[in-house]
């Protein structure tokens, strides 16, 4: 009965998509459609956690039951392994709280269910790309996602930045699926299927000739451009910022997870050419590039959603650079950082849009002070502002440390220092997301509150609880280092690592076993993780502030006790004697020095991102050539 | 029974109770030295601890702007971290907490202290404080660089003596050190303590690089609207982490002194920490005015990190 | 115990916050001369603070102007209790040669009560820290009544 | 690079520190001090030179009738006084003197206050109050009372 579990979690919400149209006119009814899709959705994905990722089983469904006749896969095959189950269930996690959000987030706009038809067809093909085991159907599912987040993110039309966004994105994202599209033909054309694991067994029979080097390279390129690899991360910013909120939370939290799980699948499955030291260089260096490169123009931001979508872009680059290192602990980190990277990026999206729900704008120089008229969400925010930062007790802390060790062991083990680099860019980036959320918050929670934002309200309830089980996540996942990884981690390790039961569940027993003889496991996959995080130590923590504030309060007078009295020159901020005029220190006037050293750097970046869609498509294609040149060389 | 053991550790000794009185003992020594190197008499060494309790006696304001509980919550936050980071640093071989990796630990524990005054002052809403923030965070993001280089050095060296490559724990540099030498004695680790001296006045913001609290120019920068117990707490982090610096740089780079007693180590390591302090901030206070941000930016960034990464180069080709 | 430690502690360490209420500077220069290594104040624990919030003695020299009279008051405002509030040199007591000028608003304790008034036009550094100290104990006594 | 001061901070460290430790020992002022202004009641003549002459106001004056004449008390507010010394300088009688104390430090203002009171008697008058006969009526020559000299009747 299981194995029927992948293909309902799919249909699923394609049948709420077109139900939606059907039935979107009255609220409860679109409320209910919506979350009856999302809910059973995410119900299969923890369903099927027992069957793969404890007992290790591996589901293979073959649509219309079109079985491989005599070694050959005819028909589309659903494969469920622990990677896939893995990323599934982030997606669908991601979806269902993003969804219950914009329940009430969408009412500001005109026609809601629209919306939540586009956004079901957006789950739906994302689940599909994740879920499936046939290369065309990821491409097919591949397009479904584009589109609709092409529509989505031109939902609010009439934002003319809104239009140019969602036209930059399309022109971009089908760039990026036809270099998919030639890549799947060019497999086809060798290999005579399409089913993954048949692929993976003849490429590794018949080795790789030139024509699979050039697929290899435009396959990578194409999920890399759904992953907003370096040179494509523009459009990203613009999508995020025009974007609504919720809408947000999956381009950054989930598209590009599907653009890592597709890297993952080619370079590790498919074509095993992560094997080969010169590959892992490349995608090291690609990731550490785009970590550079995107906090340092995140620090330039003016505004709250570019900034964030900067910043989900050089967390990307610290998964693609864990996952570059090809060692178990480098991927066992990656993962961890993607499962981490959607709950905190998912959660400072949905205070965004809650910044924005309540007072209209994201421009940092417009806003100040709304920590105290909106508390909860200053709270929520400072939790993802936390994990991001990767300050201990939340999650972003456990997956940068693991991605450290894993780039330092790298280093001694290959002996070249080039590894201890990366360490050290990581670490630099990673102070920069801090300084990038120390200006947000300083610029949009804290500081003064402008005269027009006086009668700002806190974000309604319905909006609320699923942020705050985001923050709930955030920090369980960041506590319980060991639980994770026993349950949802190391299985997805040991799935990519070892994938002979994967094509054995999809291609009969004995396949594997004839056709990959020869080769050689890349990582055994076990890894000793550095020191399990032991929750006493949080109780450490909790014991020493909980002592410092009684004591605290015995002694010390609380000053001012109802918030609500009069103003008078006591309680007045200080400002040099004078009557404290407005003076919000916020926006750009933060990080002088850094930006003063940096300006000339910053100035060539700020003239890079033009904004015009034909210098993205450019800078695409030279992309695409400089990694077809390197994989010929080096492949 | 090891409950226990680590409530004694938190509350008695490496913990609060112990950290809070050493540290203020060194801040004493250090303004008391300051003075004595300008010629004038200079104030009692308890004088940081009268200045602690006098604080503890003052009316609290909470100024109309500030998010009042982040205002109030920040400097509890920083204290507990610092005390956490003490436990995680080996003094004479009593180690609270070890792990695999500290450093990574001790790295990201030492920004929290920071980081509890910058939301702490930003959450004040005083224009001062979000130009103290904004200079705080520079100051961080200039010596993030030569630490993590010194980090990575110390590491490797002492992982090469265990062949297995690098190590993060600072029980086996202890280790590595108790074998062979301390640190500061093999030559290619020299950059790297130099690099080490410029570092701790940065962090803790002592008075060439405490752009962040400049009280001539920016009113105390974060700590403008804190007064009373909150302030009293904040002065008091910002005396352990004089400590805690100092005695970071004693187990990278003078661990594994160890004589019979144990106490007699103790005794060993502070007395250590207490000439680092003097060395490396009192001596550097006395002679040198504050640095412009961007200044301090750029020699963190080219001089220091240079000199961390020659002795990481060294250490990496064998040396 | 933690109580009569603080009671004993706030006169030890007094923390100073200067206002130029239009003074000529004679009587700042003084004050600075207190800090400097011959008279140094810091021995019986003075600091300069940068901020109202962090002082306990403020100390105003100067005959209080129009211009700076809503200033000085709004900072004496803001300094958390206990606080002593010092005039420095003959202006703030009386107003000295600027008595009845136009911009001049009269002596200080029509608006604030003083609590230690040093005489002197330009008072001497020994008199300055005879008045510091005399404003430490004023401290205590506010916080034992407290 | 040159580490500016560093051998003056050493040297410094290890020498004695030049702070006078005032509290403990007093210290006087330099000779000629103006300090503290000290009021010798007795040898004022009241003339008033003082008070027109002090800028800041300082010197004030307060007079009682009293039977043997006219109790006069001169008040010396050191608070607004700036120490100038110019009434020393124009007391005919000298007495008003600044003396070399400066610990003038006070909790209520009046302890600020140097003041002198004397009894200014009035002046002795003559021993038989004699009608002067105003000139205009009599017209002789006024010979032998001693006013008019010896070359009267020009």
């Amino acid at each position: 009965m299981i194995q029927h579990f992948p293909i309902l979690s799919i249909m699923v919400l394609f049948l709420g998509a077109f139900l939606v149209v059907l039935v979107g006119r009255s609220r409860i009814a679109r409320t209910a459609v919506v979350s009856a899709a999302v809910l059973t959705s995410f119900a299969l994905m923890v369903a099927l956690i027992k069957p793969v990722m404890i007992d290790g089983q591996i589901i293979s469904y073959w649509m219309g039951n079109w079985a491989p006749v005599s070694g050959y896969a005819i028909g589309i095959g659903i494969e469920v392994d622990a990677l896939s189950l893995f990323f599934g269930l982030l997606v669908s996690l991601a979806v269902m709280l993003s969804g219950f959000y914009s329940f009430k987030y969408i009412t500001q706009d005109d026609s809601p269910d629209l919306f939540f038809t586009l956004y079901l067809m957006l789950a739906g093909g994302v689940m599909g790309i994740v879920l499936s085991g046939d290369l065309f159907n990821i491409f097919v599912m591949l397009e479904v996602m584009t589109f609709a987040a092409v529509a989505l993110t031109a939902f609010r039309s009439w934002n003319p930045n809104a239009r140019e966004a969602a036209f930059k994105y399309l022109v971009v994202g089908s760039l990026g699926s036809t270099f998919v599209l030639l890549g799947t033909a060019l497999v086809y054309g060798q290999c005579h299927t399409l089913n993954l694991a048949q692929i993976s067994g003849l490429l590794s029979v018949n080795g790789i000739n030139p024509t699979m080097t050039f697929a290899f390279a435009l396959l990578f390129t194409g999920f890399g451009v759904k992953a907003f690899m370096t040179p494509f991360h523009p459009i990203a910013a613009d999508a995020h910022a025009a974007a609504p909120s919720s809408v947000s939370v999956l381009i950054s939290g989930v598209f590009t997870k599907t653009g890592v799980y597709g890297i993952i699948r080619v370079s590790y499955f498919l074509f095993k050419s992560m094997g080969m030291s010169s590959m892992q260089t490349g995608l090291v260096f690609i990731g550490c590039v785009s970590m550079f490169v995107c906090v340092t123009m995140a620090l330039n931001q003016h505004d709250f959603k570019r900034l964030l979508a900067f910043h989900s872009i050089s967390q990307i680059g610290y998964i693609l650079t864990s996952l570059g290192l090809c060692s178990a602990i480098g991927i066992a980190g990656g993962l961890y950082h993607a499962i981490n990277h959607t709950l905190f990026k998912g959660l400072l999206f949905l205070t965004a849009g809650a910044v924005l729900y309540a007072t209209g704008t994201t421009k940092l120089e417009k806003l100040g002070g709304l920590a105290r008229r909106m508390p909860q969400t200053a709270a929520l925010f400072m939790v993802g502002a936390f994990s991001i930062s990767g300050i201990p007790p939340f999650n972003g802390f456990v997956s940068k440390w693991m991605i450290y060790q894993a780039a330092y062991e790298k280093a001694a083990e290959t002996g070249s220092i080039g590894y201890a680099f990366v360490t050290v860019i990581a670490v630099v980036t990673s102070v920069l997301t801090l300084a990038s959320f120390v200006k947000v918050g300083q610029s949009v929670f804290f500081g003064e509150l402008p005269v027009e934002l006086e009668n700002v309200k806190e974000t309604p309830l319905s909006m609320r609880i699923p942020m705050w089980i985001m923050a709930a996540l955030c920090l369980l996942t960041g506590v319980l280092p060991g639980l994770m990884q026993q349950y949802i981690i190391n299985p997805a390790v040991r799935a990519t690592l070892d994938y002979k039961g994967y094509i054995d569940a999809m291609m009969g027993e004995g396949y594997a076993a004839a056709h990959l003889a020869d080769t050689v496991p890349l990582a055994e996959a076990k890894y000793t993780f550095a020191g399990a995080w032991d929750p006493a130590f949080w109780l450490v923590l909790f014991v020493i502030v909980l002592l410092g504030v009684t004591v605290a309060m015995m002694i010390g007078k609380s000053g001012r006790g109802a918030a609500t009295a009069i103003a008078d020159d006591k309680h007045d901020t200080f400002f040099g004697g004078e009557k404290n005029t407005f003076s919000q220190v916020g926006g750009g006037d933060l990080f002088w020095g850094f930006k003063y050293n940096f300006r000339r750097y910053l100035n060539v970046m700020g003239n890079a991102h033009s904004g015009v869609v034909n210098d993205y498509v450019t800078w695409g294609v030279i992309d695409l050539a400089l990694i077809i040149v390197y994989c010929f060389i080096f492949m | 029974m090891k409950l226990l053991m680590n409530l004694v550790y938190i509350l008695i000794f490496p913990g609060l109770l112990f950290s809070s009185v050493f540290g203020l003992w060194l801040a004493g020594i250090d303004r008391k030295i300051l003075a004595r190197m300008q010629k004038r008499v200079g104030p009692p060494v308890m004088q940081p601890t009268y200045d602690f309790f006098k604080l503890m006696g003052k009316e609290t304001i909470i100024p109309d702007n500030a998010a009042r509980s982040t205002f109030l919550l920040a400097p509890y936050i920083g204290l507990a971290s610092l005390i956490v980071t003490v436990l995680f640093i080996p003094i004479a071989g009593i180690q609270a907490f070890g792990g695999v990796a500290d450093i990574v630990v001790i790295l990201y524990l030492l920004t929290i202290p920071s980081l509890a005054i910058m939301f702490g002052g930003s959450a004040s809403g005083s224009p001062f404080a979000g130009v103290g923030v904004s200079r705080t965070m520079v100051a961080i993001m200039s010596y993030e660089l030569p630490l993590i280089l010194i980090m990575l050095a110390v590491g490797r060296l002492a992982g090469r003596g265990f062949d297995m490559g690098i190590t993060f724990s600072l029980e086996k540099i202890a280790q590595y050190q108790a074998a062979n030498g301390p640190n500061l004695f093999c030559w290619s680790m020299i950059p790297a303590a130099v690099a080490m001296l410029f570092v701790i006045p940065c962090e803790v913001g002592a008075q060439p690089f405490d752009v962040g609290e400049a009280e001539t120019e920016i009113c105390e920068g974060p700590l403008v609207e804190y007064s009373g117990t909150p302030l009293a707490i904040f002065k008091l982090s910002h005396a352990i982490k004089m400590f805690v610096m100092t005695l970071l740089f004693t187990a990278l780079f003078l661990g594994g002194i160890s004589t019979g007693m144990l106490w007699l180590d103790v005794v060993i390591v502070l007395g250590i920490c207490a000439v680092v302090t003097l060395v490396c901030m009192t001596l550097a206070h006395a002679i040198t005015a504050r640095l412009k941000v961007e200044q301090m930016f750029r020699l963190f960034w080219t001089v220091i990190a240079g000199l961390a990464l020659l002795s990481l180069i060294l250490v990496w080709i064998g040396i | 115990m933690i109580k009569k430690l603080i009671d004993e502690s706030m006169a030890k360490s007094p923390w100073v916050f200067h206002i130029n209420a239009g003074s000529c500077n004679g009587c700042d220069i003084e004050l600075v001369a207190v800090l400097t290594p011959r008279y140094d104040a810091e021995r019986l624990g003075f600091k300069l603070a940068g901020t109202p919030r962090h002082a306990d003695i403020v100390v105003v020299s100067g005959p209080v102007t129009a211009q700076s009279k809503d200033r000085v008051l709004r900072t004496i405002a803001q300094v958390p209790d206990p606080k002593v509030i010092v005039t420095l040199g003959s202006c703030p007591c009386s107003g000295n040669v600027f008595k009845g000028s136009y911009s001049v608003v009269g002596p200080l304790d029509k608006y604030v009560p003083v609590d230690v008034s040093i005489a002197g036009c330009a008072p001497k550094p020994e008199a300055i820290i005879d008045g510091l100290a005399l404003a430490a104990q004023i401290i205590k006594e506010k916080r034992e009544k407290q | 690079m040159s580490l500016p001061f560093i051998r003056e901070a050493m040297t410094q460290l290890f020498s004695k520190p030049s702070t006078e430790a005032y509290p403990a020992e007093p210290k006087d002022a330099f000779p000629n001090y103006r300090g503290r202004i000290s009021f010798d009641a007795d040898k004022c003549i009241d003339c008033g030179m003082c008070e027109r002459v002090c800028a800041g106001g300082a010197i004030t004056k307060k007079v009682e009738e009293t039977p043997e004449g006219k109790r006069i008390t001169r008040m010396f507010s050191l608070d607004s006084c700036t120490f100038c010394a110019c009434c020393a300088d124009f007391c005919s009688r000298h007495a008003i003197t600044l003396t070399s104390d400066y610990h003038m430090v006070a909790r209520k203002s009046k302890d600020l206050l140097t003041a002198g009171t004397y009894v200014k008697k009035a002046p002795a008058k003559p021993a038989a109050a004699k009608v002067i006969t105003p000139v205009r009526d009599n017209l002789k020559p006024a010979v032998g009372n001693g006013i008019v000299a010896q070359d009267g009747g020009q």
